[in-house]
């Protein structure tokens, strides 16, 4: 009964953590996650979110079970 | 319809040539490829070295959702992306795509396309070391089609 | 900015790589490249071989006076033009070229101007060698940029 | 005191001649050079001309000792 959260990259740096788990229980959309995992930060402005591996909204509704991730605008190629 | 992503150096050319050979001989017509090598400086700072972090898991299935919308929007043959990860040196290449047609023109918006997808959608992030020891997180282009930003 | 006509096999991959070995390592952060590979269909026909003529001296020339203009229309460090010339069997790379820059969009478009300009403008003619033993020279595209040709 | 004329390609082909050296009197332009060399054929429409390596244009003027060439639209790439 928990959904797996990760942090990548400067807010990974940030927030000092990359990996945590959180209750599922109440949570029903990503940004829910976040408030869950962060209850003392807002979401930074352009942090994107990604839920079981796919680009997501903060509004995507969360499972119990499903992994969520948090990070900032990607910087490849 | 490749993916690779590598911890280790990249030999762009060798692997574009080594996928190659697994196509028909006689069945296409165009390759156009890019390579983005990493620069020695950049914001006018001169770096020293990147480490380029990634989502395991995710960037695999997003490069290969990439390459699915290349196909769906241009007759390629094959595509591929092979994408460095880890620590990364000076003059080192960091990112090859690929696709192969029967005409050029296909080709060319293919391979153009991958790249500017995969700078927009791909989870993948930069941190420069710097000359004097510092490290900094590279800041995505404000516009990705005249900016460039490989090498960054 | 080197210009290079190959009577024997062209490995398109390797001259690129080769190349790329002279340049400063670290100095830029794009390569753009397009390869032009013989296929065995063209027209609706099968196509067993084919011969491609050139103006020897006057190719050269012109393809180096190509690599030029792409140089003073986009910053490019560097640029390559192979072209075979000779008897090519299907299957077989026909041309390549590669543009040397620091960002992408000007080895992108430096790159695909390299090859719309030779088609347009280098001295060589293809002349294809049929399944029933005939031989047909190969009419230029009506619209270049439309039309790819390549493999033709 | 001549001008090398070659052809290529197609118009090689029809002509069954690649190479051929004209006197240079009188001829003071690309399209003499044509004229003097094929004295019974017109210059056909789609035909191009090249001078001393450099494409070149009818009226471009010709002098001794120069190279002339005609080949039909050009097919590389």
């Amino acid at each position: 009964m928990s959904i797996t959260v990760r942090y990548f990259a400067s807010l990974r740096e940030q927030l000092g953590i990359s990996e945590a788990s959180v209750p599922a229980d109440g949570i029903h959309c990503v940004a829910d996650v976040w408030q869950r995992a962060q209850p003392d930060r807002d979401l930074p402005p352009r942090v994107l979110a990604a839920l079981n591996h796919a680009h997501a909204s903060l509004e995507d509704p969360v499972r119990d079970g499903d992994e969520v991730a948090f990070f900032p605008p990607v910087t490849g190629g | 319809m490749t993916v690779v992503l590598h911890s280790d150096p990249l030999e762009p050319f060798s692997l574009v040539s080594e996928h190659e050979r697994g196509l028909a001989p006689g069945s296409f017509g165009a390759c156009a490829l890019f390579v983005g090598t990493m620069r020695d400086f950049n914001d006018g700072e001169i770096v020293t070295g990147m480490t380029l972090e990634h989502y395991p898991g995710m960037t695999e299935r997003e490069l290969a959702l990439i390459e699915d919308d290349a196909r769906t929007r241009w007759p390629i043959q094959d595509s591929l992306i092979g994408h460095r990860v880890g620590r990364i040196e000076p003059g080192q290449p960091i990112v090859v795509v690929a696709a192969w047609s029967a005409h050029r023109q296909a080709a060319f918006e293919a391979c153009q396309f991958l790249m500017e997808a995969l700078k927009e959608r791909a989870p993948l992030w930069k941190q420069e070391a710097l000359e004097d020891g510092g490290r900094r997180w590279v800041s995505p282009s404000p516009n990705p089609s005249h900016q460039g930003g490989e090498g960054l």
